[in-house]
């Protein structure tokens, strides 16, 4: 099976989905001749043309809304954003046209768009260059997000996007690019809606997704070593949620911890957590415990990056915690 | 019940084709009035954005264009919807909420949809339609169609940004949509003059090379004329315009607002009313002997019947069901 | 003691503190010649001139970037948007100019704006002109949100925005304007992060803010008919949340409904159900249930709208669950 | 260490003055060329955006400014920071992320901050700080002030909402502003003329009413001239001018992107290098018998020595305190 990056994972979706559908075309800044500030669309300019691969000027909320104007006349556009931290500037277009548009036209308009880019910190880019979108994202009906951590499942879940006859946001992660996997040859479509098990074990549960599956599994190896055996959940939808896996697990380790990149107040383990005391309220044997980002804009600093961020050893010590062991 | 059409049929003569002018004109008129009546009533609720004094606008634009080209608007959007032809009862019921409201009653006033007639909505974030419009020129374009997008906004949205990453985009891409800035002066109860350092909208094409008209927008046919140029530069060269659309509101900016008060006088409003554009076009008519007195009251009777069918129409369809709560959040 | 209106207290609110602080001013379409759309600044204009009530264009990005710029140069800004669903233009100068200002200039600029308007549906708006903001603006770090439901809370609430150093959001409501109660005379300044315990009870806690506050209480009042006596918890301040406050009423009913007028997922609630089943797991006799925004934009259509919205209806439902009455 | 001011002293000859921004120049110009270095070596992390080839923009701007106005930049803002007089040490202490840093190692080489400089950062949202530019403008007025703010940003901002609606906002309220358009002709990788309509900036001046110029940005004199009429309208009579400021970028667009490539040839940069802006003052002040090249070795010695120094002061610096990560969330 071929190993490649989560770069070229998503190259490849992009490819092969531009290949099979010539209504699919990609905008957005640099993606053209430039091969994408992060190289996601390297080679795509010159095998689908300017036609399709379109740079865009400096301006999120105009292109976001020509994307949503191209798809009510029937195009499937795949809009990438730079990185998430410049699509606050376009959340109009995206909630009030796009994740609007069907319901408010009574089921008139579909809206088959893709919004993706990198979403959250890399290293070291400061306050306004390092936040994770996702809790706002997946507050939103009418929307879709999906946050894939490896190669496979962002191959997957992108084709699946593109497919999608709703706005689905792709959350990708500057620092998930360079990383590699096993990617098999031929088509791959991962169902929207699907968490999926990256580890299985019976004492806790921890659930990520995005960049915090490496740190979970991390934490599992460690824990391992302690003889605490760690279920790892990738959520891999964060819109809608998978109820149902989440649900299991906790049914079989009966303590939950979560783990994500962003802020903790309304963020997304604010609801899985809501959705475990609800729907499994007895089955817990200890509360469902917490691991974000410090509640603080992220520093510059490297070691001050690195206390605000999640570790595996913060997912350790909630782990334990869990377990009542500290 | 007829439809109004928006397009002259072929072969059409010219007087014809200006009596059926008058007649949608007169058809807003009177269904802005009822609509108005219908929300003092509680019938019609939330935003009301009434288009009187403006009818010419949509009706000269509309009269240039094709049924498969597309149009877009904001939030006062009841005549160019009616114009396109959404039948008034569509439209009306959609007012009242009601099922067989063009959008089944969930978009309502600001929010009137019609696919199959290219109306794609009824807006309500100032400026969010610009970039809208021009993905729908960029879909036309990239389909290698021949159609156009026409795109109706207030003169406020010139100053927020999205008119001009949209202008900006649509020029550098040349793409097939025109810029319909119904320049009414005020934008709810702020003169245009107070919060722009330009007031001539079309000042703004030069920074975006694009094509720029001014135009009487009381006078239907002054905005035919100009609409038909631009849509000819979009249809073949696929080079955006901006028209900036000289008209006027006599109503409140919604039905929540004053007619006149601090922002402007009672004397002003009056007077623009002078230059009505359905007055205007009646009396041309007249004069060119291409209408009558008894022309012109069979015109007004069948307007008002249109009305008030589309009135007893609203008023007897059914409330959508309750399913419809969660129905279309998602596409299959 | 004078009775006014909610809109009255917000106007004396401003006129006091413009009266106290020169550097005080308001900015925002139609606050002035127009006495705001709302007519929450009315009279304010003839009392301190155009220099210090200042009618803006159509921008909201623009004037609320202008707003945090003359809180950089030492004014006190308040920023009115005409309605909370248009500030989603200005989120990039909210979040990431006013929220970290202060920290990613090492402490050196402090930022004393307040950002204020209607939040959340009015009736029959419609999708793009009824949405709740909470969740969002409360996610973030550097900000400080309040969301008064009386008289009397909005005019100390905002008193004390307007006073903080901090960039303070304060979600009003179109519904709300309208509402009379008791205003003493006099200064009024409410503590920024203190809940309120709008009604005594002992089954159940209803935990509520803005709007559901008066949902709430009729719900409160529905329960009392049935012998069952709801404490109504009213958070008033969203970040930061009064944890000791929600706790304490915790303690003592043992069952929790969280009602808010946003959607459900990484809501408001799933912030407070997180807390209070990390923070209070073995008093919990019940799962905390949550009343919310059906998860749908809104609908035009009077009937629709209704069952998409919060009722008392609904939050008596979710309090007999959590009795384990139904 | 003597630290580079901004301002020419009251009574400073010409040449004196001209020597005073060759030095600053070429201050920026051996910071820069360190921060590079440092950047490789993994001393500095994140994104750097250096300033080379620029210098003139900078230096010409400031030395038309007086102490007390306000200067808020982009995130390609070293250069602007040194030259308002915040020290090599404080600005290269903030890219190392140290607590000696002028941001205390929170902002880093995109936020770089001096209140007491009055310089309000480095900001790292194209377009994002022009309001706020516009914003402290306003409060200068509001307190009757007679401060000027200068605000540099890149011509790639001007196709984005936020410069059009700062721009008619200042212009609207006749704001002590000055809008220093630095035209390097790039955005990242794409060429001004493939995402603007209108590839001259001073047009959009037009749309607002406000003043504008086209500046030579490798000609610092020049640069000074232009910002010297543009200061004395904002000062006099609050009136915003647009700069665009033709300048051109020798390095990457950060030190993680290549030098050129497709979208720029390596010749079109050496041929703009032989615009040298250092070069060419040097030039000039040699021939008017200014400078000599024992001068002009001194002068690049002390700036050598200058920028080691606040390099070892950076390297030696410590870390913020682990307690600093929840400091500055909230003022009290
Ligand atoms: C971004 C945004 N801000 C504010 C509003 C509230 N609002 C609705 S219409 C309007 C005035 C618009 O005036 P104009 O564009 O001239 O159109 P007109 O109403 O005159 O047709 C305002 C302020 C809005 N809908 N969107
Ligand atoms: C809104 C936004 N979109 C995208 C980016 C990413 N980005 C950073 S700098 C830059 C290019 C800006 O070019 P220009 O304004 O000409 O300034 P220069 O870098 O040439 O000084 C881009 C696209 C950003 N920071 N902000
Ligand atoms: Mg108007
Ligand atoms: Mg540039």
């Amino acid at each position: 099976m071929p190993t490649i990056t989560y770069r070229d994972a998503l190259n490849q979706a992009l490819r092969e989905e531009m290949q099979r559908d010539p209504n699919v075309f990609l905008m957005g800044e640099e993606v053209g001749l430039y091969q994408g500030a992060y190289k996601v669309s390297r080679g795509l300019l010159e095998e689908f043309g300017a036609k399709r691969i379109v740079d865009t000027p400096i301006a999120e909320l105009g292109f976001a809304g020509i994307g949503v104007g191209a798809a009510m006349g029937g195009l499937r556009p795949v809009v990438e954003f730079m990185t998430w931290n410049f699509a606050v500037l376009a959340l109009d277009q995206i909630v009030n046209s796009a994740a609007k548009m069907l319901y408010m036209s009574g089921g008139q308009i579909p809206m088959p768009i893709v919004f993706r880019g990198p979403n959250g910190a890399a290293l070291q880019l400061s306050s306004q260059h390092s936040q994770a979108w996702e809790s706002w994202l997946s507050h939103i009906p009418g929307l879709k997000v999906v946050a894939p951590a490896t190669p496979y499942d962002a191959k997957g879940l992108l084709k699946s996007a593109i497919r999608d006859n709703n706005p689905v946001v792709v959350l990708e992660g500057e620092m998930l690019y360079n990383n590699k996997g096993d990617v098999p040859e031929g088509e791959i479509l991962i169902p929207i809606g699907q968490a999926d098990v990256k580890r299985e074990g019976s004492h806790v549960t921890i659930i990520c997704h995005s960049k915090t599956v490496a740190i979970a599994l991390k934490a599992a190896d460690q824990l391992a070593t302690q003889d605490i055996s760690a279920e790892v959940i990738d959520l891999r939808t964060l819109r809608p949620l998978d109820d149902t896996a989440i649900l299991r697990s906790v049914a079989k380790t009966n303590r939950v911890v979560v783990v994500e990149e962003g802020w903790p107040q309304c963020g997304v383990g604010a609801q899985v957590a809501d959705l475990i005391q609800r729907e499994a309220f007895d089955q817990l044997d200890a509360p469902v415990l917490r691991v974000t980002q410090a509640d603080v804009p992220m520093p510059y600093n490297k070691q001050l990056e690195r206390l605000a961020k999640p570790s595996p050893e913060k997912v350790v010590a909630a782990a334990r915690r869990v377990l009542y062991l500290d | 019940m007829t439809t109004v059409t928006a397009q002259p049929a072929k072969g059409d003569t010219q007087a014809a084709q200006q009596r059926r002018m008058l007649r949608e004109m007169l058809l807003i008129r009177r269904f802005e009035e009822k609509a108005g009546e219908a929300y003092a009533l509680g019938k019609i609720g939330g935003f009301c954005h009434l288009y009187i004094g403006q009818e010419a606008v949509a009706v000269g634009v509309s009269a240039a264009l094709e049924p498969t080209d597309y149009v877009i608007a904001s939030y006062r959007e009841h005549g160019q919807a009616l114009v396109r032809g959404i039948s008034a009862r569509a439209v009306m019921a959609e007012l009242f909420g009601k099922s067989t409201g063009c959008s089944g009653g969930k978009g309502g006033s600001m929010h009137l949809f019609d696919v199959a007639k290219r109306f794609m909505g009824g807006h309500g974030i100032v400026g969010g339609h610009l970039p809208l419009a021009t993905g729908l020129a960029f879909a036309i374009k990239y389909r290698g169609g021949d159609e156009v997008c026409a795109c109706f906004f207030g003169e406020a949205a010139v100053n927020i940004g999205a008119f001009h990453e949209a202008l900006n985009m649509a020029s550098v891409w040349k793409l097939p949509v025109i810029f319909l800035c119904e320049n009414n002066r005020y934008g709810m109860g702020t003169a245009f003059e107070r919060v722009a350092a330009v007031t001539d909208v079309v000042e703004h094409a030069c920074s975006y090379d694009i094509a720029a008209e001014v135009v009487n927008g009381m006078d239907v046919l002054d905005v035919q004329q100009a609409m038909s140029r631009a849509v000819q530069r979009a249809r073949k060269g696929g080079h955006p315009t901006l028209l900036e659309v000289r008209t006027y509101r006599y109503m409140g900016h919604s039905m929540s607002d004053p007619l006149h008060g601090v922002y402007r006088t009672k004397d002003e409003v009056e007077e623009q009313k002078k230059k009505d554009p359905i007055l205007q076009l009646s009396h041309r008519l007249r004069q060119d002997g291409a209408i009558d007195q008894a022309g012109l009251d069979a015109l007004e009777a069948e307007v008002r019947a249109e009305v008030e069918d589309a009135v007893r129409f609203a008023d007897e369809s059914p409330d959508p069901a309750p399913e419809e709560l969660t129905a279309h959040v998602l596409a299959d």
